[in-house]
């Protein structure tokens, strides 16, 4: 089952890898994978805090496609997304993705292609704010190769 | 008659989180709109071509044009960046 | 830095997961795995309980070794190898693997590396114990191409 | 002197954890060893070759082969299998 959830306010990432690994249906294999928000922009300027703005429809629909897709594409028996909105912290995590399955390979690929998904087509609108007010962060280059290796 | 227009990412740093726009009851297309919205901002001309804007009329987002009415939801944003 | 730890009770993914979460030095991307012991063998029989016979010496040696090389390979700031010993009832954990990068592909990489070489380098002997007594459990020809990946 | 060898894995089924074998004060070569012990064991001599036993002397793994003596710590093993 895929799941996604948007989260206004800090989650817990072992609180939610305890509550994944009771639901899982038996299977050997989970990979979780958690982002976290960072003291430092990418030009090593400090960041403050990161707000996270979203869309009252599109944000969650995102979501929980995405975890839809990589579910069904690698065979995944359980597939969790949490994503925080709003402003996050630094040191505080962004997002939690989870994937349990059978076979290890299908449970990283799961969790790799989710968040190579999210970077680029989840509706978030990410800002990087500090001292000299904010600025605005989009996808890198290497986000968009990460994601077209899964085009083929 | 009046359609408030939402933006998010980018176009928000100069239109803010919505705006009103003056049009037609019949509605106008949306492609017609955006050109409004770019006459009345010019700096946003740059905005909306280097960061891939994109609009979404009642949430769903609209490759093409279509016609926009005072009823609908009309959000125009720039490309996303989660996780 | 690399750390590996065999540990002879049960212990808990997630209370690993927050403390390698504190550990790490201010890099945004975390990805773990856990390998759990399943109630069906590779044939679908029951499987009461896991047993992982270790040696006093080599077990360890091979698995810092690993955690080690997946730390330098990917360059990952911190990479954590925990590995029950002894008996494992179905549902608990066999082995966590923490990888904490800055870049989250580094961070997926180094754990998919070190999962595949535990698979088949970390000095375990492995049987699967059903009604009908106990069978070894070797690594699979999925295992070692798994393995080969990495050797290019 | 007695020499006790240490099995894990496979060969354990037949030799059990360890077994004791007599060999000379002043060692034998690794080869030599592991031809008694097959010698003793037939059944093993299909374990060894399928499961591809190595052994390691004092906890080197060893390729190839080395004199034994009655002091150092020797085992056979058949293929790791962890995670």
């Amino acid at each position: 089952m895929a799941r996604a959830q948007l989260c206004a306010e800090p989650f817990s990432p072992e609180a939610l890898l305890a509550g994944f690994l009771e639901s899982r249906a038996g299977d050997g294999a989970v990979v979780s994978f958690v982002g976290l928000a960072r003291d430092a922009g990418r030009d090593g300027g400090v960041v403050t805090v990161l707000s996270l703005d979203w869309h009252p429809v599109l944000t969650e629909r995102s979501m929980a496609q995405i975890a839809q897709d990589g579910e069904t594409r690698f065979g995944v028996s359980e597939l969790l997304v949490v994503h925080r909105c709003g402003e996050v912290a630094p040191g505080e995590a962004i997002v939690f993705v989870a994937a349990a399955a059978r076979h290890r390979r299908d449970a990283f690929l799961a969790a790799d292609y989710v968040m190579d998904r999210l970077k680029t087509e989840a509706a978030f609108w990410k800002r990087e704010h500090g001292p000299e007010g904010y600025r605005w962060i989009e996808p890198t280059d290497n986000d968009r190769a990460d994601l077209a290796r899964w085009s083929t | 008659m009046i359609l408030r227009v939402q933006f998010f990412g980018r176009p928000s740093d100069i239109f803010g989180s919505s705006r009103e726009v003056e049009i037609p009851a019949a509605g106008l297309p949306l492609s017609e709109l955006r050109r409004l919205l770019l006459q009345s901002e010019p700096d946003a001309v740059d905005i909306f071509e280097r960061y891939g804007v994109r609009a979404a009329v009642d949430n769903q987002i609209v490759s093409g044009d279509v016609l926009v009415t005072p009823v609908q939801a009309v959000e125009f944003f720039s490309m996303f960046s989660g996780g």
